[in-house]
């Protein structure tokens, strides 16, 4: 089913479940331990699996000598790149995802995978890892993305070619992909401006910093079955990927989702799923892995950091009349980053005649990337937040005004392209000018901020289905992982559906032997994709539901509506029966044709873009440089808020993972390219007395592309809070915060700076 | 790896001393623990002191208190004497690490771990604390400012370890107190930190100062001109900006992961006049 | 009634058309459009086979191929965009 | 080798045998099956292999199950009691505070530790008590609230 054959008539305004701060079905389970993560998992025999990783952050493998592991007891499998033969038939992509898992020749970045061992146990497993002999010829090595970008710079893939220009460079490079996007005339613009602001901006990498280390159990049985326990943003995926990469059938690949202890992108990626998959089909035994809190650090999903110039132009009267930006980003050890996606959004929620954005992608030794929340939007979001903010100051105008004279609207010219429907960035910065925290007084050494951000979002592959059991209960089994309670919007949506109680609806998330494909929970698709699907399952069960009490009835289909849970029979002659309910009508479905199910198979295209207005209050220390958030207020278009709790989670979640990447978290890499802070120590994400309780508003401006309206609401919130507390950092201070993290160090740096 | 849980300290001392391996004290562990995990240390023998008499006792004396060597750090803010007489000392450890941490971890681990960010040491100095270290044939008196050597390393001998810590009797009008800079609020490690204690006379004007300053060198540091710099004011702004500049001049830090050179000698003098602030208001001064 | 339309090329997808910003193409679908790019510009079949989104005023499709392109609406095609 | 280990754990005695440098946390986990509390570092920096020792709130990463001969050991999953939840565990539940859960036993073993101490935590108490368990979903807010409510409940 398509959603475009929704009809006006298919769309839900009026509603009884939906919109209610109901209890999710895994609750129970998560308070009293009972819930299974990824490590919670374990099979019968199963071996320990440990990983050897480089220490270099790039050298030569020259030579790996396993033979003392192996003949150490209790020693199972040992295995290098060797045991993973590159079946991707010319893919170079899936083949980077494999070289990313293990090195091959080379070892690209501090961290990345040289060897596995599987061990009786964990003693002997890490024994094993010591007899390991590896023979590097250690190369230079480069982990900052300008230098990555210069000539000279040590080139980490001599088949990478700067891809997206014009004419193919001769020569291969770190520079790996350059686009552009835009319109109009940026110079004639900036000539036409009163006031032209220019200035270049940084932002240091960051980790997703889910509390779940990655682990996985996985067993490959001779027969060529195998199947597999992991923690993952898309267990269908996992499958794909790793029966690729394993030259398995898919089919006989089954991967059981655990419960998600935290992904938000980094469990979009495969990491040491192959590795447990070879280990178990070499040992013959089933394996699990577990990644220390060092290992994800080092080895799994970074975001990129970046360095970014931007240049706006306006008049004295408000209207930007020119932007520009250069926007350089990283992905770590592989091409496929994308710092287009930063190009793309960056101008995104303003209406602009001449605006252009460029967008330059390196590969570094560092590992490679993935997507987090909303993947380059904040760091892009920072610098052009920062400069619209300058301007404005600069032509003596309140910058939320200034945002909304230069705001996009429905017919405005998007900065990547096309041109927007309706769109939610007026509302959510008059909802912002409208809020009493604009107008709260602010004490000694604070500064307000005040920025807003904008996301894509995207729907995808979906299938539900809709099982009623004999008693008329029903279960709602989907295929997309549950990450923030999605089991409990699914079960509303469906409860809404057919008119019965939300408690007499159980979801699941169904491992990939018993649903179609689902593609991953990312792109703040979750929630968006998978109601769709649960409504239309629903509604051919609904469908089903109504053919059966027609044959009860002895009467046609026609003749029955479905109303509050129960079939009614219509028309001048049947008034006198009592309507049927879904209860009685699923003890009779034996005796009606079978079981009585829904299912739907959709591709959820239309999420619809996304835009979010923060504001946050900051004081900081001038004799420290340190920054504390004394009041946060996150405004966003949802839609419809589905169960409003977890929309507000989604804001509340998003936006302190935004507090930590502007003020405290950052990779630290020595001059050797090791990384020297892979662990919570001193990877320092906000801690619970390092935040202020973070207020919400939540529009619903519907969505004409789904049923009940909804958008995807999950990765908005992280745009903003980087721009937001720069500019209030900056207030507080007096000087312009150009450098993400704002840890103490760099705001004491720019104070005293600023004395001189 | 073996364990052992001895009941008398000496016993402790003698199969601390017999290991021909790498030995290694167990009190709280939460330093050990996290070596150990990270393949730093590999102990042939771990010697848990819990099960020794007396070693988790806060003791006050006449000469003032003594906190045997395995009591938690949570355990000294719930001894009201101790808050009351040594507030800058209970507060110093009730900042190392989370209240998970407090359960476990001891004011005599953080220094034998020899870090030189760990927070109870400057506020110990600044109090004058001595420690009670038994060895395998005698017990000796150590002050708390001479038992670190460098990062890491301690000047007990082999068999040696700490007992108890022994706090001076306050004296009257005087007041401690202790301060770190860290980026976050909590589970952070000190990237500068500064312990002052301060007597008064009648008057209000500081007769004898101690200011110890952490995480600026590769041990704690007293620092004698910044208590040079106070003594005989009633802490002016004057007397401040001077014991400010003797501190940021006594650093000798490094850049690294959490701090910069630059920053740390800067705070260090800032941190030091806000906690000479706070001691002077709980000497009674105004 | 015709099946031409104009279609706007992102920044990465230009070089493969000469430089152009917009291209002319008669198309029925999604699918007939990709298929017709990919013979008319054999650079751009990578990017297709990597994923290329396509706006049809303001809406973006990734995945259905089966949409039918309008009459003069505005059609853009984007790179498809990844998520965390 | 091993050490053989008498304990309480949960109220339930208990006897096992863990290798010499093995955790309490391991101990749980492998020998026990009791897997609510989880290993979100191994460092005690993360808060979420939280259980109450002895009556203080402790990392089962950073102790030793050598150590546990004549303790008593509180976890997650003897929290309810039979069917009946906790009241922090029941506000979790009904104030959303919780997204993905992994932290989740910590918190209420953090959570329950803090009200034994302090029935009527200010809200900066509650941020401060908490502070060693990290949560990457919530931004903490629902969580203080959640344990705002139960303690409320709890103090009648």
């Amino acid at each position: 089913m398509s959603i475009d054959s929704m009809t006006p008539d298919l769309v839900k305004k009026h509603f009884k479940v939906i919109g209610n701060r109901v209890r999710r079905p895994d609750g129970v389970d998560k308070v009293t331990g009972r819930a299974r993560y990824g490590a919670d998992y374990n099979l019968p025999g199963q071996l320990v699996a440990l990983v050897l990783r480089s220490p270099h952050a790039h050298a030569l493998i020259e030579k790996i000598d396993t033979s003392k592991a192996e003949k150490l007891a209790g020693v199972k499998a040992v295995i290098t790149s060797k045991d993973l033969p590159d079946h991707t038939q010319g893919d170079r992509g899936l083949l980077d995802i494999l070289e990313n898992c293990m090195a091959r020749k080379k070892a690209l970045y501090d961290g990345h995978a040289v060897a596995a061992v599987a061990a009786i146990d964990a003693a002997t497993a890490r024994k094993a890892l010591k007899l390991i002999n590896v023979t590097y010829k250690i190369l230079p090595h480069v982990t900052d993305v300008d230098e990555a970008l210069k000539h000279g710079a040590p080139v980490i893939h001599d088949h990478v070619y700067t891809e997206g220009l014009s004419e193919k460079p001769t020569r291969p490079s770190n520079h790996c992909k350059y686009a552009e996007y835009g319109h109009g005339d940026v110079e004639a613009g900036f000539r036409d401006a009163d006031v032209v602001i220019s200035r270049s901006f940084k932002t240091e990498q960051t980790h997703q910093g889910y509390i779940e280390p990655h682990s996985v159990t996985a067993s490959v049985s001779p027969d060529g079955t195998a199947e597999m326990f992991v923690c993952t943003q898309g267990h269908f995926v996992y499958r794909n990927q790793c029966a690729a990469l394993l030259g398995l059938d898919a089919n006989k690949l089954r991967v059981t989702a655990s419960e998600i202890g935290g992904g938000f992108g980094g469990k979009t990626h495969i990491w040491a799923e192959p590795l447990a998959l070879a280990l178990s089909r070499k040992a013959n035994r089933p394996v699990k892995l577990t990644m220390t809190r060092d290992e994800v650090f080092r080895a799994t999903g970074p975001t990129s950091s970046t360095s970014v110039d931007v240049k706006i132009g306006a008049k004295k009267d408000g209207t930007i009349t020119a932007a520009f930006a250069e926007l350089r980003y990283h992905g770590g050890c592989f091409p496929g980053n994308w710092a287009e996606l930063g190009a793309m959004t960056s101008f995104a929620c303003y209406d602009l005649k001449n605006v252009k954005s460029v967008a330059k992608d390196a590969i570094v030794n560092r590992p490679k990337t993935a997507a987090y929340r909303a993947p380059s939007a904040p760091m892009a979001a920072f610098a052009v937040e920062s400069v619209v903010d300058e301007v404005a100051k600069a032509i003596g105008m309140d910058p939320l005004d200034f945002r909304i004279k230069n705001a996009a609207k429905e017919g405005t010219k998007s900065s990547y392209g096309p041109v927007y429907g309706p769109i939610g960035i007026g509302p959510t910065l008059q909802a912002a000018k409208n809020h009493p925290h604009m107008k709260a007084p602010l004490g000694k050494n604070m500064g307000r901020g005040v920025a807003c951000g904008f996301w894509f979002n995207f729907g995808g592959q979906t299938c539900v289905d809709v099982n009623i059991a004999a008693d008329g209960t029903v279960t709602v089994a989907q295929g997309t992982i549950d990450v923030g309670g999605s089991r409990a919007s699914i079960a509303m949506a469906v409860a809404e559906e057919l008119g019965i109680s939300y408690e007499n609806v159980r979801s699941i998330v169904a491992d990939t032997s018993s649903l179609g494909h689902n593609d991953m929970t990312d792109g703040s698709r979750g929630t968006f994709s998978s109601s769709m699907a649960a409504i239309f399952a629903s509604r051919n069960a609904v469908k089903v539901l109504r053919e059966r009490a027609a044959k009860m009835w002895e009467i046609s289909i026609g003749e029955v509506e479905w109303k509050d849970g129960a079939a009614h029979a219509v028309g001048a002659h049947h008034g006198n029966r009592s309507p049927l309910s879904l209860k009685e009508i699923a003890a009779q479905a034996g005796t009606t044709g079978g079981p009585v199910a829904g299912h739907a198979e959709i591709t959820a295209d239309g999420a619809g873009v996304s835009f979010g207005t923060h504001i946050a209050d900051v004081e900081v220390d001038l004799e420290t440089g340190r920054s504390t958030v004394k009041r946060y207020t996150v405004i966003q278009d949802a839609g419809k808020a589905l169960h409003p709790s977890y929309v507000e989670g989604q804001y509340q979640g998003g936006a302190a993972q935004g507090i930590g990447w502007a003020l405290n978290e950052e990779y630290v890499y020595g001059k050797d390219g090791r990384l020297q802070n892979a662990g919570f120590l001193d990877y320092r994400i906000p801690v619970c007395s390092d935040l202020p309780m973070i207020d919400t508003q939540i529009l619903e401006i519907a969505n004409p592309h789904h049923p009940y309206g909804v958008r995807g609401v999950g990765e908005t919130p992280i745009v903003p809070p980087l721009a937001t507390l720069g500019i209030a950092v900056t207030n507080a201070t007096g000087v312009r915060q150009t450098h993400i993290p704002m840890s103490p160090p760099r705001v004491l740096l720019s104070l005293m700076s600023k004395m001189k | 790896m073996r364990y052992m849980q001895p009941s008398t300290a000496k016993e402790a001392a003698t199969l601390l001393n017999k290991e021909k391996g790498k030995a290694f004290v167990l009190a709280g562990g939460t330093d050990l623990l996290v070596k150990m995990k990270a393949g730093m240390v590999e102990p042939d023998l771990v010697v848990d002191i819990k099960a020794i008499k007396g070693i988790k006792e806060i003791k006050k004396t006449a000469s003032g208190f003594t906190i045997g060597a395995a009591v938690p750090c949570a355990a000294l803010s719930e001894n009201k004497d101790l808050v009351k007489t040594w507030p800058g000392v209970v507060e110093a450890a009730g900042l190392i690490g989370s209240k998970q941490v407090q359960g476990r971890c001891t004011m005599a681990g953080n220094l034998c771990n020899a870090s030189p960010a760990a927070d109870s040491v400057p506020a110990l100095m600044a109090a004058g604390a001595k420690v009670v270290v038994t060895g395998p044939k005698a017990s000796r008196k150590l002050a708390v400012e001479d038992v670190p050597a460098g990062v890491g390393r301690t000047h007990l001998k082999k068999g040696e370890f700490i007992t108890a810590i022994e706090l001076p009797k306050k004296a009257a009008r005087s007041g401690d107190a202790y301060l770190r800079f860290i980026p976050r609020t909590e589970m952070d490690i000190a990237v500068v930190s500064c312990g002052v204690n301060l007597t008064l006379d009648t008057k209000g004007v500081i007769t004898h100062a101690r200011v110890a300053l952490g995480a600026v060198a590769v041990t704690a540091l007293m620092v004698k001109e910044a208590a040079i710099a106070i003594i005989g004011t009633k802490l002016d702004d004057a007397a401040k900006a001077k014991l400010a500049a003797a501190c940021s001049a006594a650093c000798k830090p490094i850049d690294d992961k959490r701090g910069t050179v630059a920053f740390r000698t800067e705070v260090a003098g800032v941190l030091a006049r806000r906690a000479a602030e706070t001691a002077y208001a709980r000497a009674g001064g105004k | 009634m015709s099946n031409r339309h104009t279609i706007l090329l992102w920044g990465a997808l230009r070089p493969h058309a000469d430089g152009a910003f917009s291209i002319s193409v008669e198309a029925a679908t999604i699918r007939e459009l990709f298929r017709i790019l990919s013979e008319k510009y054999p650079g751009m079949e990578a990017h297709i086979k990597r994923g290329v989104a396509v706006s049809i005023n303001g809406k973006i499709y990734r995945d259905q191929w089966d949409t039918a392109l309008p009459q003069d609406a505005e059609i853009y095609l984007l790179p498809r965009v990844p998520g965390g | 080798m091993g050490v053989l280990v008498q304990t309480t754990v949960n109220s339930d005695p208990v006897e096992f045998t863990c290798s010499e440098d093995e955790s309490l946390l391991d101990v749980l986990r492998n020998r026990m099956g009791l897997t609510g509390a989880k290993e979100g570092c191994g460092t005690g920096d993360c808060g979420a292999c939280s259980v109450i020792l002895d009556g203080r709130l402790v990392c089962s990463c950073l102790v030793l199950g050598a150590e546990m001969n004549g303790k008593r050991v509180e976890t997650i999953e003897g929290m309810a009691e039979g069917a009946k939840l906790h009241p922090l565990q029941q506000h979790f539940i009904d104030g959303a505070a919780l997204q993905c859960g992994v932290c989740t036993p910590g918190f209420l073993m953090a959570a329950k530790a803090l009200l034994a101490r302090n029935p009527n935590p200010s809200e900066e108490e509650i941020r401060f008590g908490l502070a060693g368990n990290l949560c990457r979903c919530t931004g903490y807010d629902k969580i203080v609230r959640a344990v705002q409510s139960a303690a409320k409940e709890m103090r009648g």
